[in-house]
């Protein structure tokens, strides 16, 4: 039990998806604008990625290395993923049209969230069992989803600065997630 | 390679087909929001926006191909309503709103023809035919549709007077 | 009767209470006083210069700043005194012996990029001094972390007026018999190396060290005078209870069960609490106006993180003293507090729908 | 500042704020009667609700007392003669208003008799029917004292029927400067009293509470003398705070719950009254007197000579001014000119503009307590979450609407500040956040009303396009009948000449049926 918290609070903090391995950070930029939308967007990632991380495990683990096609792995899983995310877009246009309309483009964006696919092949690398990288999944989806809230709401504070012109934008949201990833770096080193 | 050819497209076949049923079962029916919208617009399908009608400019501004802003009569109002309703940011800054305007007949040019009274919208223009007309304020959406069609140029857009019941404190300067 | 013009008009009060920004800074300043001018018996010229250099290098960048930013504030930025209390609470926070472009580049963090990029005072979403320090930690880690024994512990002759400002300017490396280990520092070695912290630590603990006579940050050592000066704060009003208070159990809480459960592995909570600048944090940091929530109990809720996260990287982490990432991590986390802690309206529940109209009535 | 105030500060109950009050001296002086002006300014919108209309006609004399203006709907109230006089104008003046801009008002010339009209009291004010005791206070014109000027038979009309168990009588007074309800309460403690009575009886609530802050000793000791008497009537010292005179917050001190949001006192069996009010409810009710005159408290240091002043409605400002000493060096130094409290009151453009049913004192401030500064940036330190009696979050509110997110604001809380002003007093970076707040709310009302007119346009819009079809309609409907009526005509034509024709051919038949 202790090893499963152990491992999400390591996948979630201490080597954080977005700000100590520096992926998927499209959308962390684009679909950061308000709180409402950056949480539907982790959820959408969440489910994403946790689909994502079975679907490439198993695909894997009983085709590609059986067959001894580990070559394929990249086109195999983008092929997986883009599935995936196609499915979610249905599900969240058919649940969620309000969702769906302030998730945008960044929604099929998925599809090319390099997280996603860095997940699944760090899955391989690692060698998980599925539980693991299911696991491994969801606490880098759990570390994208927090990261996301609390950069959307710092950007929706920004957002009501008086942020000088040159800076106005994309240059402070820069910027303040460089100093976020600062703080993070608090967690590194945690032998947990 | 054949094996590789082979599982991939046995993979993308069964990936499609997958995909396949599932838009079968969550299929979505039309568009609501162009109706909303079209509700939230003022209705008098005046033209100004260059669209067929209010339901023209509903449906454009949910595709895409027309700013939330460009409804003159409903102003800096209907433009945020809009925007909040697609859940859109959208810069007022650029919208031209000096407050409300109404049509005013100068009466000493106007001769009565008419022609005003049949364009307006709203039947807010009053006076039967070789009299003087007038404009009943409160029908009048300011669409000014009538402008052009007065020979005499008797027709012009004012702002609505300010009055104690609907004056508003101004905004502080910003510091 | 004058009938002079009286421009736009204006909404009510036409009453001012008389608080102004600058008021409260200076009242700031004035609690951080006591600790500095011990600091500068403790630790002599060099460390004068380092914080007068910290001070002035960032008001000379808030000033540089504002001329860019255009708008003509410029005097009314630099009367506010917030610039000069950024550069006082990072100086407070660097080595005493730092050298003097640790000065320089720490100001120009803190100003530039944690502070005039979002727009100057109040705008930040990060605390300024903080982020410097921090900034410096993780880019400058050896001069950081050079801690000089208080003079008067060290034996050797006080560096004179010329000799201070050789070791300023010319950041020639100390040597090593003035410097040592902090508290924290050296119980995160002798931990890496094995050694039980009952033995490590056999020598600390005594009021005389709570009173500065240890290695540490220039302004942090003494941590009794940051506690005065932060009750003289809670006795002005310029700030509440609840931020420090949060800080202080959110360290020790967890310290006090660690180290009833193996005080070889653990410090005890006093160590904690007095040690690693947690006083200056608690009481100067954790309760920057801009950077904190809105309501008393969002800010109970940020002092605790704030402790909880320090113990944590102070026990768990790479870094010996948390204090500084921790606060980052809260502001970070602020306005998802400000979100969801929202004080009660009147008539109204705490999710804000209207109270019930009682059936008795 | 006081050790009590320090440990509510710790424990976080410290809603409001506590101004320097500067009521004395003012408050300790005797009440001084101007004399009718020459001329009164009576606009006929002195309350909430709808304006009155005018009865008479210019150049018509009228009594002192007698009916200018009758109520028009619910919710209004009627306005009287305050002295005998001619109808000089019916026209537009400026209204004591932030805005400078007018409104219509009856301009009455004092013809120096000040007589009264025929008046009808009442001796036993106790054997009268609820209901007549409001229809009288509704026939005089009586409206809150306290400022707000809502029409107080509505309010007494309406607690009856809703059964309210508790009067609170608000002796607040928490706005600093003024002291012309204190000066009523120690001068008039009785006739208050008696007012109170004659509103428990129209109203049947049990139990009437006064509250008075507990800076006016004298004022609570005069209220308690008279009071002795009679059960029903509780005298309550409260804490000295602002604004501890608002509805919501006193009944909340005086009897510990809660006015619902978007309800009203009557909903927990509440009502509340000014004290002025139960004066002016006494004289409507027990001499038939219909509200002619005030008290109001002339100060600020730009006045030589505070103190409270009775005047009739109607009179200029510059007049009241005038009466009480003027201003100190000719208005040297004058920073804003004031009709109402500092705290909650508004600035007015000059000194020509007339006293008003609602107006409790006329401030001619200085430079130094008005403290206009420009603003500085706010630096987030919640003086104003603490500071607001309400529980909002002033600092984010004003944030949204500098940036036009009126939607948000509402969100948090827009609609439920009372725009008491504690968060700007309080403010470091002198933000005039109640501004914001007006501002926001003016432009959303704004905005109401534009919807409300695009709704009335859109239906106007579509009665056209159906008068159109109609018309299209009832014109094709007219053709089809006229080319039916000539085919019909036409085909009888035919008929006729068909039968014609077979009449001539055929005679014999006709012969021989004859």
């Amino acid at each position: 039990m202790s090893e499963i918290l152990l491992l999400l609070l390591s996948t979630a903090l201490v080597n954080n998806v977005v700000l100590i391995k520096f992926l998927g950070l499209c959308p962390t930029m684009g679909v950061s604008k308000s709180v409402d939308s950056a949480f539907g967007m982790g959820l959408a990632t969440t489910f994403v990625l946790v689909l994502a991380s079975a679907a490439s495990w198993m695909l894997d683990n009983w085709l590609l290395q059986p067959l001894g096609l580990g070559y394929l792995r990249i086109l195999a899983f983008i092929l997986v993923i883009a599935s995936v995310v196609q499915f979610t877009e249905m599900f969240v246009k058919k649940t969620s049209p309000g969702l769906y309309q302030s998730l945008g483009i960044y929604l099929p964006l998925i599809t090319t969230n390099c997280a996603v696919l860095g997940v699944a092949l760090l899955n391989v690398q690692q060698q998980f069992s599925l539980f693991k990288s299911l696991l491994y999944g969801f606490g880098s989806a759990l570390g994208f989803t927090l990261v996301l809230l609390i950069f959307a709401g710092l950007r929706e504070r920004i957002a009501l600065a008086r942020v000088p012109a040159a800076f106005a934008g994309a240059p402070v949201a820069f910027i303040t997630i460089s100093l976020l990833a600062l703080a993070f770096m608090g967690f590194s080193g945690m032998n947990v | 390679m054949i094996a590789a050819i082979l599982s991939m497209t046995v993979l993308g076949a069964a990936l499609g087909v997958l995909l396949g049923v599932a838009n079968k079962f969550l299929k979505v029916e039309g568009n609501p929001v162009v109706e909303e919208l079209t509700a939230m617009m003022p209705g008098s399908n005046c033209g100004q926006c260059g669209f067929p009608g209010c339901s023209g400019a509903a449906s454009a501004i949910v595709d895409g191909s027309a700013p939330v802003t460009c409804c003159p009569p409903g102003g800096k109002a209907l433009a945020t309503a809009i925007a909040a309703r697609l859940g859109i940011t959208v810069d007022l800054s650029a919208m031209a709103d000096d407050g409300p305007k109404i049509a005013m007949v100068a009466e000493e040019l106007c001769i009565g023809c008419c022609r005003c009274s049949k364009v307006c919208p709203t039947d807010a223009i009053i006076g039967a035919a070789k009299q003087i007309h007038n404009v009943f304020r409160e029908a009048c959406t300011g669409c000014s549709s009538c402008i052009e069609k007065c020979p005499t140029e008797a027709l012009s857009m004012k702002p609505v007077p300010v009055t104690l019941q609907h004056w508003v404190m101004p905004r502080p300067a910003t510091a | 009767m004058s009938t002079h013009h009286l421009g736009q008009p204006v909404a009510s009060p036409h009453a001012h209470g008389g608080n102004s920004v600058g008021r409260t800074m200076f009242r700031v300043q004035l609690a951080l006083l006591p600790a500095t001018l011990y600091g500068f018996w403790l630790y002599g010229w060099p460390s004068f210069f380092m914080w007068l250099l910290t001070v002035g290098s960032c008001i000379g960048f808030e000033a540089l700043s504002l001329k860019f930013a255009g708008g003509g504030r410029i005097r009314q930025g630099l009367l506010d005194g917030s610039a000069a209390l950024t550069g006082w609470l990072l100086a407070m926070t660097l080595p005493p012996w730092a050298p003097w472009w640790v000065a320089v580049v720490g100001a120009f963090i803190a100003i530039v990029i944690g502070k005039q990029v979002f727009g100057g005072v109040g705008q930040n979403v990060f605390n300024p001094a903080m982020v410097a320090r921090v900034a410096l930690l993780v880019s400058f880690p050896l001069p950081l972390t050079l801690w000089v024994l208080p003079l008067p512990m060290n034996g050797a002759p006080a560096p004179d007026f010329v000799a201070s400002m050789h070791i300023f300017l010319t950041s020639q490396p100390v040597p090593d018999a003035m410097t040592s280990a902090t508290l924290l520092g050296h119980a995160k070695t002798e931990l890496s190396r094995g050694v039980d912290l009952g033995h490590a630590l056999a020598d600390s603990g005594s009021l005389l060290s709570w009173l500065g006579m240890r290695p540490g940050s220039f302004g942090e050592s003494a941590s009794l005078l940051i506690l005065a000066g932060g009750i003289f704060l809670l006795v002005s009003r310029i700030i509440t209870w609840h931020a420090p208070l949060g800080v202080l159990l959110g360290v020790a809480i967890p310290a006090l069960i660690g180290h009833a459960v193996d005080p070889g592995r653990f410090l005890s909570a006093e160590s904690h609490l007095m040690s690693g600048a947690l006083m200056l944090g608690a009481f100067f940091i954790a309760t920057d106006y801009v950077t904190s929530p809105n309501t008393s109990l969002g800010q109970l809720i940020f002092g605790l993180g704030v402790g909880l996260l320090t113990w944590i990287i102070r026990t768990v982490g790479a870094y010996p003293e948390g204090m500084a990432f921790a606060i980052l991590l809260m502001n970070a986390l602020t306005p998802v507090i400000d979100r969801f802690v929202k004080p009660r309206i009147l008539g109204r529940d705490r999710k804000g729908r209207p109270l019930d109209i009682p059936e008795n009535a | 500042m006081g050790f009590m105030n320090f440990l509510k500060h710790l424990t976080g109950d410290d809603w409001g704020v506590h101004p320097d009050d500067h009521k004395r001296p003012a408050a300790d002086q005797a009440v001084r009667v101007m004399p009718v002006p020459e001329k009164l300014y009576l606009p006929l919108q002195q309350h909430l609700g709808g304006a009155a209309r005018a009865v008479v006609l210019v150049g018509q004399k009228v009594k002192k007392g007698e009916l200018l203006a009758e109520a028009q709907g619910a919710v209004s109230a009627p306005i009287h003669a305050p002295t005998s006089g001619t109808i000089a104008a019916v026209t537009e003046i400026t209204a004591p208003h932030p805005s400078g801009l007018t409104l219509p008002a009856i301009i009455l010339e004092a013809d120096g008799a000040d007589e009264w009209c025929e008046l009808q009291g009442c001796d036993d004010p106790f054997a009268l029917a609820p209901g007549e005791i409001g229809k009288r206070v509704a026939a005089a014109g009586v409206v809150g004292m306290g400022g707000a000027a809502f029409p107080s038979a509505v309010k007494l009309i309406g607690a009856s029927r809703a059964k309210v168990t508790t009067l609170v009588m608000n002796g607040g007074e928490c706005e600093p400067y003024l002291s012309c309800d204190d000066r009523l309460m120690r001068d008039r403690a009785e006739g208050i009293v008696d007012g109170i009575r004659i509103m428990l009886h129209a109203t049947g609530a049990r139990v009437a509470l006064v509250g008075i802050e507990d800076n006016k000793p004298e004022a609570v000791a005069a209220m308690r003398t008279a009071a002795a008497a009679f059960p029903e009537v509780e005298v309550r010292p409260v804490p000295a705070r602002y604004p501890m005179g608002s509805e919501k917050q006193l009944i909340q001190v005086l009897t510990g719950t809660e006015v619902p949001a978007d309800g009203r006192p009557a909903d927990i069996g509440v009502i509340v009254h000014n004290v002025g009010t139960a004066l002016a409810v006494r004289a409507a009710v027990r001499e038939g007197k219909p509200l002619i005159s005030r008290l109001l408290t002339v100060n600020g240091n730009c006045a030589a000579n505070p103190g409270n002043i009775e005047v009739r409605i109607g009179t200029l400002a510059e007049e009241v001014l005038a009466f009480a000493g003027g201003l100190k060096g000719d208005g040297l130094g004058l920073a804003r000119r004031i009709m109402g409290g500092p705290m909650m009151g508004m600035q007015i453009p000059h000194w020509r503009v007339p006293v008003v049913k609602g107006s409790s004192g006329i401030l001619a401030l200085d430079a130094g307590e008005v403290a206009e500064r420009e603003p500085d940036p706010c630096i987030r330190c919640s003086s104003c979450v603490k500071a607001c009696p309400v529980g909002l979050l002033p600092l984010e509110m004003s944030a949204r609407i500098r940036n036009e997110a009126y939607a948000e604001a509402i969100d948090i809380g827009l609609k439920d500040c009372i725009a008491c002003g504690c968060c700007a007093y309080v403010c470091p970076s002198k933000i005039p956040l109640v501004q914001y707040f007006v501002h926001a709310k003016g432009e959303l009302a704004a905005q109401d009303r534009a919807k409300l007119r695009n709704d009335a346009t859109k239906k106007l819009a579509q009665q056209r396009q159906e008068r159109l079809e109609r018309e299209a309609r009832e014109k094709a409907e007219a053709a089809a009948r006229r080319k039916a009526e000539r085919e019909a005509a036409a085909a009888a034509k035919a008929a006729a000449e068909a039968a014609a024709k077979a009449l001539a051919v055929d005679p014999a038949i006709q012969g021989e049926n004859a």
